[in-house]
């Protein structure tokens, strides 16, 4: 069929004209005839029902509402709760915050306990997956909140204070709750490293039911917790208290014992049925530059655990120069500062808002009075005597090419600056010849374990690597996700199964989306996230005492109330589709009472719905849906409007009344009887 | 007789296609004047939006032009696009060509079938419809909803194509052209339609022109005129298609133009689904836009071509999440003031078919 | 005794009008349904058979609201002005081979002439309206109903010069199988005089939907408004009736009730047809439709006649 | 034809429009005053502009502005025209005498704006009832009737 | 209807005259329950639907209800889409054109409280029943044409309850909500 040239046509004139006329009112009793003789194309309503589309968008439901439904806590053994993350992340009911997290930490189950006031429940679910939720409180970088669904409307939900909310509230009732895992398998697991990663195999592999060996070869616990991280972010008794209680668990906890020194690796392989490594980077990478063999040229490393253990690094009154823009470099700045340096500069390639640093790191950092020179890169260090004097640093054009391969391009100004210190913080390495030696155990050219990535096996049969060892420099967090995947394979090599066979179900790595940000002015204050206070800058810089002063029981409680409950299929009353609603159709209120928090209203006027489908889109649970009911006729205008047990129907049938719902709801009814009173 | 009859027709009438009144002055049946008063669904749709975000706007845009939404959600979403400076993703691009040509399809089998009724011919108006059905249909199953459909998003479209919606999308416009056979045969070849509507209401091209017609009006009076091919936009030049054009400028070929189209969006549609194959599902939407669009100050026009013309819209933006102000050109409003000029001198009945052969959409008329 | 005959055959004639409409109008829906691709009624009786014993009921049941500004008697007269006289049409109808209710000598003239006073029930009742719309409908069917009594006049006699009587029961006896062929297009403008006559689409502009909502009878509610659909579909029957009597013979084929059956049966047929014609066609413009009866129709019948006279002279 | 080039035809025609031209958003913008908004158009119609697309105003508080979208169909471009008008005296001229698809255009920015175009055949309210009261559009306007919708967002 | 009105009350005070009047309510409910003529009233995007009702596809001709644009000869007035003030008076007119008994739904939200159109503007008519009594309200936005159908099954059950005798009306039986003593909501209903 083509398009003529022009749609005009004509009758031709004449008798040829007379017959196509006559002809044409024979064709359309012809058309009509093939019609009847097709058939009717009728739906017999309402014996016929026309199939409704599964993206109909027939009148709201809820799912679940808060109050209603108890909302789904991820807990379980490290064996099967790869299992649960994968079934909701095919379900598409993984948060963000727990599929972002390396550890799959339940951020939004901590939340749901916390807000509810159950906050040593809260603590203990948490510490399932982060062994130290305590230590992480205060150290962690926090990818949870990033993903947060809460940064698409405002701001993310405050996860990592709460952790260390949870762990203080947790202090109160720990002699009550402490109790030693139960001894099921006659196995014995050696950990080599008390660093997080080795923390969270053993915890793992003691609620398994092994027995657990941990070989330190430091005076006290912690690995790089202690050695690295400065006590004004980790004080140092809540690390001890962290530990302690995996102590109390049933760890066998050896301080004081290098492997490969004090004990062959072969002995410790020969004594129990498994051995991991979790020893962590030990040494610091300086770069091959001019005059740095020159005195005052330092590893970030051994600076930080100068400064960590003694409190003096020996640079009270010098300018100290670091070189690098991770965290590392800004731990080793502010620590700088604290033990009395007179100039802290930092410099590091990126330009300023590329830092790879964590924003908040370098903002405390500036605040406190470090200087960031960015864009510049080290080209050597001037050096008088054989005594640092400077650093010459060339200019950086660029970090990364089109492929964003890192490929720094340098430009040709040079600056120096005077210093009396260079502190290179641009990596960190392993330490492994005194481990390995006289074991079958691989090590590759640059210095690395040979180990698999993802099964955290060696070369050898029975010894198992986890932590910064395998993934090179990494967050506190990942490290302990490493110490739970270990555990898993050591579960599995101890019981007989293949390490890496298809029945093991491997963690989905989820892409988030980047949220843009959200301009705040118009957010009303109670929607914003709780301020987290910090001790003034001019005075924190004096000692090691924390900067952040963590939540007070009310913020915490509002905090952890402002959570979305991403996925949960359960309305936790958070109001964003009555504000997505063109014309205010819903009316939500929730009733925070601490222990029965529920969503006391949430009323769908139905006439004013205009069906649109944006509040449900925008959902974060999931838990307001359409039905697929469409058969909307009432008799009276008053039963258009449906409350919440109307809201929480089955939504089968094709009949929305309006009085099929629950009964009337418990919540409901007690915000009702205190308006009376 | 030299009495002049004044009628008022409307504003509820089974032939004015909404809700319209018109006063006809009638010298015996001879239309002497005829004034459209306009306004009956005025629903201020533009005062509303200044008190809406963004993403608001797209459920009221929605019930502007109601015969084919999808228009309106489009043009709006242009607009916003360029006053944010927003890039949608091809496939989105893609998605939007292919139900706005199933869109025209489903409008012109309206146009097309109430221009029947209006000349008696109630059962072509219930063929076109039935193929109207099976658009819609297909719309239901792409987006959950008949009539209002909220597809079109600022940033690209709210869904992507369900499972199977593309063979049922090919097996409808393999159909399609032969169900236009089958009405172009029953209607625009009978005699009787054809002695109803063939020089009346002629619209020459110098006047379709002044008066600012566009879509199917301007085209039937051959004015060689259609935004997808003279002000190209999204992926329309990656298509071949012709624009059907009418000689006379009568209600024939302003209705028959309609007919002519369909098939030509069964073409445009055909093309479209096999360039989209190429593309990988799931992309359909510009990432990282916030929750309230806020686009700087500044003001955007941009504009589709609509089944009833050039269906422009005009953003006045302050800064805010609502924009300032929001201007629909509706090529309906401007189309129905030819009224007045076509209907003068024929009969009462003429003037029905001069106004069917218009296809106003009062929605988009009044706004 | 003749008026109580009258009245019996006047109460038989009202009710086999009343109930052809009834069946009729269930037909109509029917038909037109299955044209459109739809069902027509489904849901009282067998395929919706009892739809109209819920109608009629309603309507009588409707209130009987005469417009303000209305000339009160003449409206709610107009509608018996309307019905009275095609009621009255069906008494010349022969049923029965030999016998019709009323056997006049100028029956055929009673049936041409009769119905034609409806057109005053319908300009009367378009004119107590008081409604521009219905004056409208009204003078349409005025100038429609009188122009195409002509041709259809016309064709009618064609018959009646080949029989060479005026009345219905000997023309059916006249009848022979060849005059079908030989009034074949004397029947075709007699039938599309008859649609013209009834106002039915596609001649239905006195009351066309959508340009004069419903025409001369638009401010009728309640059962008047039912009087007219019954005038309506009871001259649609009388017209196919008549027609298939004349030009078919109608009754004329065997005798008895095998008859009668056969004839209704043929009757029914043209209903159809002419129901037909209303859901394919669209609506004629009024000049077109004069110029059609006047250029077309006419011309058409007055050969007829000829070609009908020359052969009733030839024989 | 690109944007450039109508800037380079504009100013070679109508040296006095040229400074008055630029271009945003992809369009070219036109800014005139009021007085002098019909003999702009006029010069815009014989340059080739021939479909008046859109007649609307906006209001900003002190001025009105009139808006008009202007497209040459041989030259494949499009142009806005841009008038502010002082709120005190909202008149301006029609151009219906240029473009007769002017006529509804302007009688819905009269009825929703209450700008008076001067030497408009017949400038009635057109949308709303003959005896409403105020002009809707403008952001000043207050009917009992509106129920505003909270800043609930 | 006060001459009917008469005759149900001579009928209530005669002997048997109850019997009468049950079984002329019987018929008359049935016959008007069963023959919903409709007044399609669309204005707006409902009218749509409100034509895909009685088009092929849905077929409303089925239930006996066939769209009439006379409004004398029609029962029941289905107002489909959005009242502006400037139309109210003509939907009004129209109603009151409608011969006794009447009915009226209202189809679509923008026919039950202005819908979408509820807030900022100045022109719409929040509901019908500002000015109409209502009898069933179909929700949606637009409602598809089965919602019309079966509104029109919930009228014909409220049309089954009715009676010429007023004292005779009965509950309405049927799966839609009906306020119940007490509980404050039945003011202000359709009635």
């Amino acid at each position: 069929m083509r398009t003529p040239q022009s749609v005009t046509d004509d009758f031709r004139d004449g008798v040829a004209g007379f017959l196509e006329r006559t002809r044409s009112l024979i064709t359309g009793v012809m058309v009509t005839v093939r019609a009847v003789r097709r058939g009717p194309v009728t739906v017999r309503y309402p014996a016929e029902k026309l199939t409704v589309s599964d993206r109909w968008r027939g009148p709201l439901r809820l799912r679940g509402a808060l109050g209603a439904d108890t909302m789904p806590v991820l807990t379980g053994l490290p064996t099967t709760h790869n299992e649960t993350i994968d079934g909701l992340y095919h379900a598409e009911r993984l948060p963000g915050c727990v599929g972002n997290c390396p550890a799959n930490v339940d951020a939004r189950g901590q939340a749901y306990l916390i807000a509810d006031d159950r906050v040593a429940e809260a603590y203990e679910l948490v510490r399932e997956r982060n062994i130290m939720p305590g230590v992480l409180g205060r150290i962690c970088h926090h990818p949870c909140e990033s993903a947060c669904r809460r940064n698409h409307y405002d701001e993310p939900i405050a996860t990592r204070p709460l952790h260390r909310f949870a762990f203080e509230e947790f202090q109160r009732v720990r002699p009550e709750k402490l109790t030693p895992c139960e001894r099921t398998r006659q196995q014995t697991v050696a950990v080599i490293g008390s660093g997080p990663s080795g923390m969270a195999a053993a915890y793992d592999l003691l609620r398994l039911g092994y027995g657990v060996v941990m070989y330190e070869s430091d005076e006290h616990p912690g690995g790089a917790l202690r050695t690295g991280v400065p006590a004004y972010r980790l004080p140092r008794e809540v690390l001890g208290r962290e530990i302690e209680d995996i102590v109390e668990m049933g760890l066998d906890l050896k301080c004081g014992v290098e492997i490969g020194k004090d004990l062959p690796l072969g002995k410790v392989v020969q004594d129990h049925d498994a051995v991991l490594l979790a020893v962590g980077l030990q040494q610091s990478r300086i770069l091959p530059l001019p005059g740095t063999d020159s005195r005052g040229v330092r590893g970030a490393l051994e600076f930080l655990r100068a400064g960590n253990r003694t409190g003096d690094a020996g640079v009270r009154g010098k300018r100290v120069f670091v070189v690098g823009g991770g965290n590392v470099a800004v731990d080793v700045a502010r620590v700088a500062l604290r033990v009395g340096a007179s100039e802290v500069r930092l410099a590091c390639l990126e330009g300023e808002d590329e830092m790879p640093c964590h924003p908040w790191e370098i903002a405390e950092a500036l605040d406190e009075g470090v200087i960031a020179t960015c864009s510049l890169g080290p080209d050597s260090v001037v050096s008088r005597d054989g005594a640092v004097v400077g650093m010459r640093m060339r200019a950086c054009l660029s970090v990364f090419d089109e492929t964003g391969r890192f490929a720094p391009k340098m430009g040709d100004e040079f600056t120096e600056f005077p210093c009396d210190v260079v502190v290179f913080a641009i990596g960190q390495a392993a330490k492994l010849d005194t481990l390995v030696a006289g074991t079958g155990l691989l090590v590759s050219g640059r210095g690395q374990l040979q180990a698999s990535g993802t099964d955290y096996t060696t070369s050898v049969p029975g010894v198992f690597a986890c932590g910064e060892v395998i993934t090179g420099p990494g967050s506190a967090i990942a490290s302990i996700a490493t110490g739970h995947e270990a555990a898993i394979s050591i579960d599995r090599y101890l019981s007989g199964l293949a390490v890496d066979d298809d029945a093991r179900v491997r963690r989905p790595v989820p892409r988030y989306p980047h949220y843009p940000p959200v301009a705040l002015e118009d957010v009303e204050p109670d929607r914003r996230r709780r301020p987290q206070r910090l001790e003034p800058p001019d005075e924190r810089v004096a000692d090691f005492r924390p900067v952040e002063h963590g939540f007070t029981r009310d913020e915490a409680l509002l905090e952890a109330g402002r959570c979305l409950q991403c996925g949960s299929e359960v309305c936790v009353g958070c109001t964003f589709c009555a504000r997505t609603c063109p014309d205010l159709a819903l009316t939500v209120v929730r009733d925070d009472t601490p222990g029965s928090r529920c969503v006391a209203t949430y009323e769908m006027d139905l006439t004013k719905c205009c069906f649109c489908g944006l509040c449900a889109e925008q959902c974060p649970t999931n838990a307001l849906v359409h039905t697929g009911q469409y058969e909307l006729s009432f008799y009276h205008r008053e039963y258009t409007t449906f409350h919440v047990g109307e809201m929480l129907r089955s939504g089968e049938g094709t009949r929305a009344t309006g009085r099929d719902g629950g009964p009337a709801d418990a919540c409901a009814e007690r915000v009702v009887g205190e308006e009376a009173r | 007789m030299s009495e002049r009859l004044v009628v008022n027709i409307g504003p509820s009438h089974p032939s004015t296609h909404g809700v319209c009144r018109i006063v006809v002055e009638l010298d015996g049946e001879i239309v002497t004047h005829a004034e459209p008063i306009i306004g009956h669904l005025h629903r201020g749709i533009e005062k509303m939006a200044e008190n809406r975000t963004y993403l608001q706007i797209v459920p009221l845009t929605d019930r502007l032009d109601y015969v084919g939404s999808m228009y309106a959600n489009w043009a709006y979403c242009r607009a916003v696009e360029r006053l944010a400076g927003i890039r949608v993703p091809e496939r989105a691009e893609y998605i939007r060509v292919i139900v706005c040509e199933l869109q025209r399809i489903a409008s012109h089998m309206m146009g097309i079938g109430s221009a029947a009724a209006d000349t008696g011919a109630f059962t072509v108006f219930m063929y076109a419809f039935e193929q109207r059905e099976l658009v819609v249909d297909l719309f239901e199953a792409l987006c959950g909803s008949r009539l209002t459909y909220n597809y079109v998003r600022p940033g690209g479209v709210s869904a992507d194509l369900p499972d199977g919606w593309v063979d049922r999308c090919r097996t409808f416009i393999k159909g399609h052209p032969d169900a236009m056979r089958e009405i172009d045969r029953m209607l625009f070849g009978n005699v009787i339609f054809r002695a109803r509507t063939k020089g009346i209401g002629v619209l020459d091209a110098a006047d379709a022109v002044a008066w600012g017609a566009s879509g199917p009006v301007a085209r039937g009076s051959g004015v060689d005129y259609d935004l997808r091919r003279d002000d190209p936009y999204s992926m329309y030049p990656r298509f071949d298609f012709t624009v059907p054009l009418g000689e006379r400028g009568d209600s024939y070929d302003r209705a028959r133009v309609r007919l002519w189209e369909c098939v030509e969006s069964c073409r445009i549609v055909e093309q479209a689904l096999d360039q989209l194959a190429e593309y990988e599902p799931g992309v359909i939407m510009t990432e990282g836009l916030p929750r309230l669009l806020a686009p700087g100050r500044g003001d955007a026009y941009d504009h589709i071509e609509s089944a009833r013309g050039c269906l422009g819209v005009y953003l006045v933006s302050d800064g805010g999440v609502c924009p300032y102000r929001m201007k629909v050109r509706s090529p309906a409003f401007s189309n129905l003031a030819l009224l007045p000029l076509l209907a003068t001198g024929h009969t009462l009945s003429d003037l029905i078919v001069v106004l069917g052969s218009l296809d106003p959409v009062f929605g988009e008329v009044d706004r | 005794m003749s008026l109580l005959l009258g009245f019996a055959y006047g109460l038989a004639a009202v009710g086999l009008i009343a109930g052809g409409a009834v069946i009729g109008v269930w037909w109509e829906r029917k038909v037109a349904g299955r044209i459109q691709l739809r069902l027509g009624p489904q849901q009282l009786g067998p395929a919706g058979v009892f739809q109209m014993l819920a109608d009629v009921p309603k309507l009588l049941f409707k209130e009987d609201i005469v417009p303000y500004g209305a000339d009160r008697p003449t409206f709610r007269y107009a509608p018996m002005l309307v019905f009275a006289p095609i009621a009255a049409s069906v008494a010349v109808v022969p049923f029965w081979a030999g016998w019709a209710p009323l056997d006049s000598v100028v029956g055929v003239a009673f049936f041409l002439a009769v119905p034609s006073v409806a057109v005053l029930g319908m300009l009367l009742s378009a004119w107590a309206s008081h409604n521009t719309l219905s004056t409208i409908g009204g003078m349409r069917a005025a100038a429609q109903m009188v122009s195409y009594e002509v041709p259809r006049t016309l064709a009618v006699l064609s018959v009646v010069v080949l029989a060479g009587s005026l009345q219905p029961t000997e023309i059916t006896g006249a009848w022979r199988w060849w005059w079908v062929p030989l009034t074949a297009v004397g029947f075709l403008v007699y039938l599309i005089a008859s649609v013209a006559e009834m106002n039915r689409g596609p001649f239905d502009l006195p009351e066309a939907e959508s340009e004069l909502v419903a025409g001369y009878f638009a401010d009728y509610s309640g059962f008047r408004w039912a009087i007219f659909m019954m005038a309506e579909y009871g001259s649609m029957i009388a017209a196919a009736l008549f027609g298939t009597a004349l030009f078919l013979g109608g009754p004329a084929w065997f005798a008895g009730v095998g008859g009668l059956i056969a004839y209704v049966g043929v009757a029914c047929v043209i209903i159809t047809a002419i129901m037909w014609a209303k859901w394919t066609f669209p609506r004629m413009r009024q000049d077109h439709l004069m110029t059609f009866c006047w250029t077309v129709l006419t011309p058409l019948a007055l050969v007829q006649l000829l070609v009908a006279g020359a052969v009733a002279v030839w024989l | 034809m690109s944007l450039v080039e109508l800037r380079e035809h504009l100013c070679a025609t109508f040296p006095d429009l040229c400074p008055l031209f630029s271009i945003e958003f992809g369009d070219g913008v036109l800014q005139v005053g009021p007085e002098r908004l019909h003999e702009a158009m006029e010069g815009l119609k014989t340059l080739g502009f021939d479909m008046l697309g859109m007649v609307t105003a906006v209001d900003f508080g002190e001025e009105f502005e009139l808006v008009y979208r202007l497209r040459a169909r041989e030259m494949g471009v499009a142009i806005i025209v841009r008038a502010r008008l002082p709120r005190h005296t909202p008149r301006a001229a029609s151009v219906t005498d240029l473009w007769p698809a002017a006529d509804w255009h302007e009688r819905e920015v009269y009825d929703l704006f209450g700008i008076v175009f001067e030497g408009h055949p017949d400038l009635r309210r057109i949308l709303l009832p003959d005896d409403w009261v105020g002009h809707p559009l403008r952001k000043d306007y207050e009917d009992p009737s509106i129920i505003r919708r909270p800043d609930y967002r | 209807m006060a001459g009917v009105d008469d005759f149900a009350q001579v009928l209530e005070s005669v002997p048997g005259g109850g019997i009468i009047l049950t079984s002329v309510d019987a018929v008359a409910d049935w016959a008007r329950g069963h023959s919903l003529w409709m007044m399609p009233m669309g204005t707006a995007c409902c009218a749509m639907e409100l034509i895909a009702a009685s088009f092929s596809r849905f077929d409303f001709d089925r239930h006996g209800s066939i769209p009439r644009p006379d409004p004398r000869h029609t029962d029941v007035m289905v107002v489909a889409g959005t009242i502006t003030r400037k139309m109210a008076p003509a939907v009004k007119l129209l109603w009151e054109q409608m011969p006794d008994p009447k009915w009226c739904i209202a189809m679509g939200n923008c026919a039950i409280s202005g819908g979408i159109f509820y807030y900022d503007t100045y022109s719409v008519v929040r509901g019908v029943d500002e000015f109409l009594p209502v009898d069933v309200y179909i929700a949606g936005c637009p409602p598809r044409p089965e919602a019309l159908q079966d509104a029109v099954l919930r009228l014909r059950e409220k049309v089954r309850a009715d009676s010429m005798s007023p004292g005779r009306r009965r509950a309405i039986e049927g799966v839609l909500p009906l306020p119940t003593a007490g509980d404050g909501t039945a003011e202000g209903g359709s009635e």
